[in-house]
């Protein structure tokens, strides 16, 4: 099945780019963005494997996915914000005030 | 009365909660009568319990409670075991435990942590007992960590000194380290027998026949030896005991000489129909034995605080128990157990009278004729020094004779050791006594305002002198016409329904030997003692005609030195540099500069993990779970 | 309508397993709208008690609950699974009752606190029963949430924000990681399933040209859980948010969830992944190995009781690995419980006293124990308990749930990392005993010490007494363990 | 005629005519007419784009968005994505009681969540 495939190496390839621009990137934002393209690329796998065996479970898992990714992007938000107002700043690397 | 054995132990118990709980309101008095008729009382029922076991058959009382672990095939009862060995024990440390408790309330009556004090004292009267009759190696484990907990918190009990507290926690870490090998011992022990029960494992043991080479028995004896070592100060796990004279005298008495010291060789006793089915471990015992006999009372023969030189001597003597156990002589061993705790504890308790007098002064140089001030003080330490250098028909002389007599058959070299031992252990005794009791009083202030102690610490000292002087009656040797009563007493414990390994006791010159090392010990005696009478002089000659040597000695061989920058150091950097590690390979290394990070490696290897960067931390996870990948497709 | 009835009726059939956390939820729900409209500004501590008596009656719902198992395979009311529910709903009891000191001393009592609490041990009742990696995954993410918000409660408070932030996004992180593991676990089984007992027959008969992605896949979904319950390299996140968080929500934090994690850390791995447990058993035994020396060794140089207590709660988590990789979910199963109820008990007497000193939620240094043994013995002592329990000295509870965990891991074969458990257990005792030595042996400072709490000290005294004789019962544990979690 | 794309032939020619309407009409009134029919009096003012008559922003536009945006976009989202489960519940909804109470107990979880956030005075804009 060579098709799956393609999807495998597609949504992996959306995975590894989440996780590069949760690795590189500084602005708190990006990476909130980068954590929620890994979420989709595993969407993708559920569609996709859902949609190849007929079934509708990995449909409705991706479409829990998306609710839940949005609750954590309103909280991650939420967060940033109280940071922002805290800080003056949402560069994750200037905020290292506990370490150790 | 069988019904209320368990209070032996939890008397102790009871009242160190009680006296920590209300001790401060009830005034020191109740506390007193309270913290030593409470170890008296153990000790009378102690005594009940001995007549109650010579009753039982077998000279055994296995009393279980109630079961305290079931965990798969390991079942560990809750239970008391009464045996010759476990009463002696027994005994011993509630007899002299009332002794000292009693010697305590004089020694402490001033200080303000009085019933702090007997709550941390009862407390490790009651571990103790625990350690000594338990009836399973679990039960008896606890009371190993109790003790050792209990005189943690008593080195450090005077904690406005900066080395107090320190002594207390080297301790407590080297006791872990032996603890490791117990625990370790233990484990093999249940893989090998199924069980951990004492009369269990002991039966077992008893159908094997001696292992040949190294296996698993080998490997358990040998764990638990290395616990021993932890407890009882030996080579190389002893440098805890002469910091432990950081804690009051009268536990220095009980704790690091009379009892728990001996908690080792109460182990190897416990458990010696294993022992005596590994002949390796016994040999490694028997060396280590003599080695820490040598090299210790070397180290006593420089020390200028009184207090030291009694713990080396301390971990001297304890090297001679180990040395009988290593030939075999089990119960020669225990024998010298039972004999030391008498004469050491004297011995302690009188330098603590003498410290007491003295206002605290510690210091053997600034003391002096103090013959006159302290008679009774005076004369049962001289009775203690004594027995301790093995004057014929004093305690002394009975119990090393023994040991020393056994290592002979063993090997002419662990016996050559073993009188040299002897020979300084005289001379530094005599050394002691002279200093301290002879010459004229280099500290005239001092002098002038030193006073006998109060009845309540000379008592327990007058006690501790007549059983110093005759506790060795008990076990008079068969070369001196005697028939080793001890043996004969202990046998039920010892060989547990084994044939008694036959002793072979008329072979070698016995009273030859005896003879020699007595003359030898007598001598070296005299030497110390003239050499000090009167004054420093002679010995000050002598230390600078052999600066080297001396410096070596006074320095305890620089072993703290050595142990400070070998091992301790490097653990500490190590613990700092760690730190770093990850940062600088992981972080900058990879991700930013690996040629700098390179160079910072060799100067310093390691930075913080812990950043407090988040995007660091992510990275550490990345790599965490590439790593884990990478160990699967390996 | 045969749809319909069928929804109704299985609705009905399996509603019961869940009461107890549904309940939760729709008091916590009721409690932010429209309760809170009637309670006034000042009375917002009346919550507390409120949020007490809702915990503790969803507790009793999940506990009487009926055994089975429901919603198409998604749940399951098991042993393990009330007896993990238990662990977290006393930790959460526990943990409103330590909220109390500081949040009263802060002004910061709000309904939202506490209905975050119950929201999040409602996530952990349904993590623990979850028999499918989806509802295993909503109810974690629900669990860690309503945390990443109570870490940064605080937000007037740099530090705890800044705690928050770090959990959240490394937490948001290995959720897509998780995420994603196992959605390659479905497309393994051809997405087909997602429930772990199919998952276990179908992973097991998985091809060849499979086996990448059923380790990846198994992999993936361990790193999430390692994140979940800190274990190295995937701890970084817990010094910082536990150093950062208002210290009851620290106290909650490593206690409720972890139990939580490591019982489905057990469940997933025992039960699901059990056919393919030669391929994770290497690498957890890394972790396990890894959170055992580094945790330890990191301890010793902590000047915050805080972190100390966040990197020994890394190395109690590697020794709990120990139990997950028995491969046994119910052997496991036990001797985690044991170990977590027991760790429970050491940890909530150990924040209380801590809570008690900090008093606004300053000074949590070590330093700040000094001479405790003189100001008040009582307390000194209740702690001392605590850490050597915590160092697992006999005869106290610490030690006889480490004995039970170790001597499950030697049987089972793991005797080199059990050696080692028993090594870093031996350096624990190093910094443990250093907080000893500064409350027993170090000058007091000036200045008076306020009374306890009423509720402090009744969580003190109560596991206290439970560390001290909790030994003694030691059979009785282990038939209550047992009977528990076998159900 | 029987091309799959005939029916969209219709459509192609629509679109056409769209797009010829559209430029025909640009072309004549922005070039063609004003030739003969605008001043040439190019100002300022004039030349600048019209923005429904606020001044016209000159900054950068890379500049932060003030917090309330945010605030504002996470309701949005939480909301938002919501419909997505209407969505299929619609489509497949075969006017049962059921299912529809089912919705009917999400949907009021919702406005639970609505309330709380309007009594917080999160959607008030000036605060």
């Amino acid at each position: 099945m060579p098709s799956m495939n393609m999807v495998l190496i597609f949504s992996f390839l959306l995975f590894s780019l989440g996780v590069v621009g949760v690795l590189i990137r500084r602005n708190a934002l990006i990476i909130l963005m980068c954590a929620e393209l890994m979420l989709n690329a595993a969407n993708i796998n559920l569609i996709a494997f859902a949609r190849h065996s007929g079934t509708v479970a990995g449909q409705a898992f991706a479409l829990l996915v998306m609710g839940l990714a949005a609750a954590e992007v309103a909280i991650g938000l939420a967060i940033v914000v109280a940071l922002y107002r805290r800080k003056n700043t949402i560069t994750v690397d200037e905020i290292h005030l506990l370490k150790g | 009365m069988q019904t209320y054995l368990w209070l032996i132990p939890l008397l102790p118990l009871l009242t160190s909660a009680l006296i920590g709980l209300l001790g401060k309101r009830a005034g020191k008095p109740v506390t007193a009568v309270v913290a030593v008729g409470s170890v008296l009382a153990s000790f009378a029922l102690s005594l009940s319990a001995y007549s109650l076991m010579k009753a039982a058959p077998g000279f055994r009382l296995e009393l279980t409670y109630f079961e305290w672990m079931h965990v798969g095939s390991l079942s560990v009862p809750m239970g008391l075991v009464f045996d010759p060995l476990s009463c002696a024990m027994a005994l011993v440390v509630s007899g002299i435990g009332a002794l000292i408790h009693l010697y305590s309330v004089g020694y402490m009556w001033k200080d303000e942590g009085f019933a702090r004090y007997f709550a941390y004292l009862n407390l490790f009267v009651f571990f103790m007992l625990t350690l000594v009759l338990g009836s399973s190696l679990p039960l008896l484990f606890v009371g190993w960590e109790g003790v050792g907990l209990c005189s943690y918190l008593l080195i450090g009990y005077y904690f406005e000194t900066d080395y107090a507290p320190a002594a207390g926690l080297k301790a407590f870490l080297t006791n872990r380290i032996g603890d490791l090998g117990m625990v370790a011992g233990m484990m093999a022990l249940f893989a090998y027998f199924g069980t951990l029960t004492m009369g269990d494992l002991l039966t077992k043991a008893g159908h094997l026949s001696p292992e040949v080479g190294f296996g698993v028995l080998t490997f358990a004896t040998l764990m638990m030896f290395i616990g021993a070592t932890g407890k009882s100060a030996q080579l190389p796990l002893y440098v805890w005991l002469p910091d432990a004279m950081a804690g009051p005298t009268p536990v220095s008495a009980l704790i690091h000489a009379a009892t728990m010291v001996t908690a080792g060789i109460l182990l190897v006793c416990r458990l010696a129909p294993l022992f005596q089915l590994t002949p390796i471990t016994l040999t490694v015992i028997a060396w280590v034995g003599a080695a820490t006999a040598l090299f210790a009372a070397t180290i006593g023969l420089c020390q200028r605080d009184i207090k030291k030189v009694l713990a080396y001597s301390t971990v001297s003597q304890l090297g001679y128990m180990f040395l009988g156990l290593g030939a075999a002589g089990f119960a020669a061993g225990f024998f010298h157990v039972f004999t030391h705790a008498w004469f050491k504890a004297l011995l302690f308790l009188g330098a603590g009278s003498v410290i007491h007098a003295m206002h605290h002064e510690q210091d053997l140089f600034k003391m002096g004729g103090l013959r006159k001030k302290l008679p009774i003080t005076f004369w049962t330490m001289l009775i203690g020094t004594l027995a301790i250098m093995g004057f014929p028909g004093f305690s002394g002389f009975f119990s090393k004779d023994e040991i020393l007599y056994l290592a002979y058959l063993k090997s002419p070299v662990l016996w050559l050791m073993g009188v040299i031992g002897a020979c300084l252990t005289s001379f530094y005794m005599w050394r002691l006594m002279a200093l301290a009791f002879w010459g004229e009083p280099r500290d005239h202030h001092a002098y002038d305002h030193a006073h006998e102690s109060p009845l309540t610490m000379t008592l327990p000292l007058m006690v501790l002198a007549v059983g110093s002087a005759l506790a060795g009656w008990w076990g008079v040797p068969e070369a001196f016409g005697g028939h080793f009563n001890v043996g004969q007493f202990l046998a039920p414990s010892l060989t547990f329904g084994q044939l008694h390994g036959a002793h072979g006791h008329h072979e070698g010159p016995a009273i030859l030997l005896a003879a020699i090392s007595t003359a030898l010990a007598l001598g070296f005696g005299a030497w110390g003692f003239f050499s000090y009478r009167n004054g420093l002089a002679i010995g000050e000659a002598r230390a600078a005609k052999w600066p080297t040597l001396h410096r070596i000695l006074e320095n305890k061989y620089y072993v703290d030195e050595g142990m400070e920058r070998f091992i301790l150091a490097p653990i500490r950097w190590l613990g700092q540099k760690l730190w770093r590690v990850v940062d600088v390979i992981v972080i900058d290394g990879l991700g930013v500069n690996l040629p700098g990070a390179l160079a910072g490696l060799s100067g310093d290897v390691i930075a913080t993990t812990q950043t407090g960067r988040v995007r660091n931390y992510a990275l550490a996870m990345t790599l965490g779970a590439l790593a884990l990948l990478w160990i699967f497709l390996k | 309508m045969p749809f319909a009835q069928s929804l109704l009726e299985s609705l009905g059939r399996d509603l019961p397993y869940l009461y107890g956390p549904l309940f939760l939820v729709f008091a916590a729900t009721l409690m932010i709208w429209p309760g809170d409209l009637l309670v006034g500004r000042t009375n917002k501590r009346a919550w507390s008690y409120v949020a007490f008596l809702v915990l503790a009656a969803g507790g009793a719902m999940a506990l009487y609950a009926p055994l089975g198992q429901g919603f198409s395979g998604m749940f399951r009311v098991d042993g393990l699974t009330k007896g993990f529910q238990f662990l977290s709903v006393l930790a959460g009891l526990i943990t409103i009752v330590l909220s109390q000191p500081q949040l009263n001393a802060l002004r910061e009592q709000t309904v939202e606190y506490y209905a975050l609490i119950l929201f999040s041990t409602a996530g952990m009742m349904l993590l623990v029963g979850a028999t499918d990696l989806v509802s295993m995954y909503f109810s974690l993410e629900l669990m860690a949430l309503c945390i990443y918000v109570l870490v940064a409660y605080l937000r007037h408070q740099e530090r705890s924000v800044e705690a928050g932030m770090k959990y959240f996004m490394l937490g948001a992180f290995s959720s897509g990681i998780l995420l994603y593991g196992i959605s390659l676990l479905f497309a393994a089984t051809g997405g087909l399933t997602t429930n772990l007992a199919e998952l276990n027959e179908k992973l097991a008969l998985a091809t060849p040209n499979h086996t990448l992605l059923v380790f990846a896949g198994v992999l993936m979904v361990l790193v999430g859980f390692a994140f979940k319950v800190a274990a190295v390299p995937f701890h970084m996140w817990s010094p910082d948010a536990y150093e950062g968080a208002p210290t009851p929500i620290t106290a909650f934090m490593s206690m409720a969830p972890k139990a939580a994690a490591l019982g489905a850390f057990v469940r997933v791995f025992g039960t699901g992944f059990h056919g393919v447990s030669g391929e994770w058993m290497l690498p957890i035994s890394f972790l396990a190995g890894a959170s055992m020396v580094l945790g330890n060794v990191a301890a010793l140089r902590q000047q915050s009781l805080k972190r100390l207590l966040a990197y020994s709660s890394i190395a109690h988590v590697g020794y709990m690995l120990l139990g997950v990789m028995s491969a046994d979910a119910q052997a496991g199963g036990q001797a985690i419980w044991l170990y977590m109820l027991t760790y429970l008990l050491m940890q909530s007497g150990a924040f209380a006293i801590l809570i008690h000193l900090q008093g606004k939620g300053e000074g949590e240094r070590i330093d700040d124990f000094r001479g405790l043994a003189r100001r008040r013995p009582v307390l000194a002592f209740a702690m001392l308990v605590c850490l050597l329990s915590l160092a697992g000295i006999p005869p106290l509870v610490g030690f006889f749930s480490k004995f039970y965990l170790f001597k499950l891991a030697i049987e089972q074969g793991h005797i080199t990392l059990t050696v080692l458990a028993l090594l870093t257990s031996a350096v624990a005792a190093f910094y443990y005993l250093n907080v000893v030595a500064t409350m027993y042996f170090k000058e007091a400072p000036e200045g008076e010490l306020k009374p306890m709490g009423s509720g402090l000290a009744l969580i003190l005294t109560v596991t206290c007494a439970l560390i001290l004789v909790g030994t003694l019962f030691g059979p009785k544990l282990l038939d209550w363990t047992a009977k528990i979690t076998l159900g | 005629m029987s091309s799959p794309a005939t029916p969209f032939i219709p459509l192609l020619i629509l679109l056409l005519l769209a797009l010829a309407v559209g430029i025909g009409i640009l072309w004549v009134s922005g070039w063609l007419l004003p030739r003969f029919l605008k001043p040439s009096n190019p100002q300022q003012a004039k030349l600048t784009p019209y923005e429904c008559g606020v001044p016209l922003f000159q900054g950068s536009a890379r500049q932060r968005y003030g917090v309330k945006f945010y605030l504002v976009a996470m309701l949005f989202i939480l909301f938002d994505v919501e419909a997505a489960f209407l969505l299929p519940w619609a489509v497949q909804f075969k006017s049962n009681l059921a299912t529809f109470w089912v919705m009917i107990a999400f949907v009021a979880t919702l406005l639970v969540g609505y309330v709380y956030v309007w009594g917080k005075g999160a959607l008030e804009w000036e605060r």
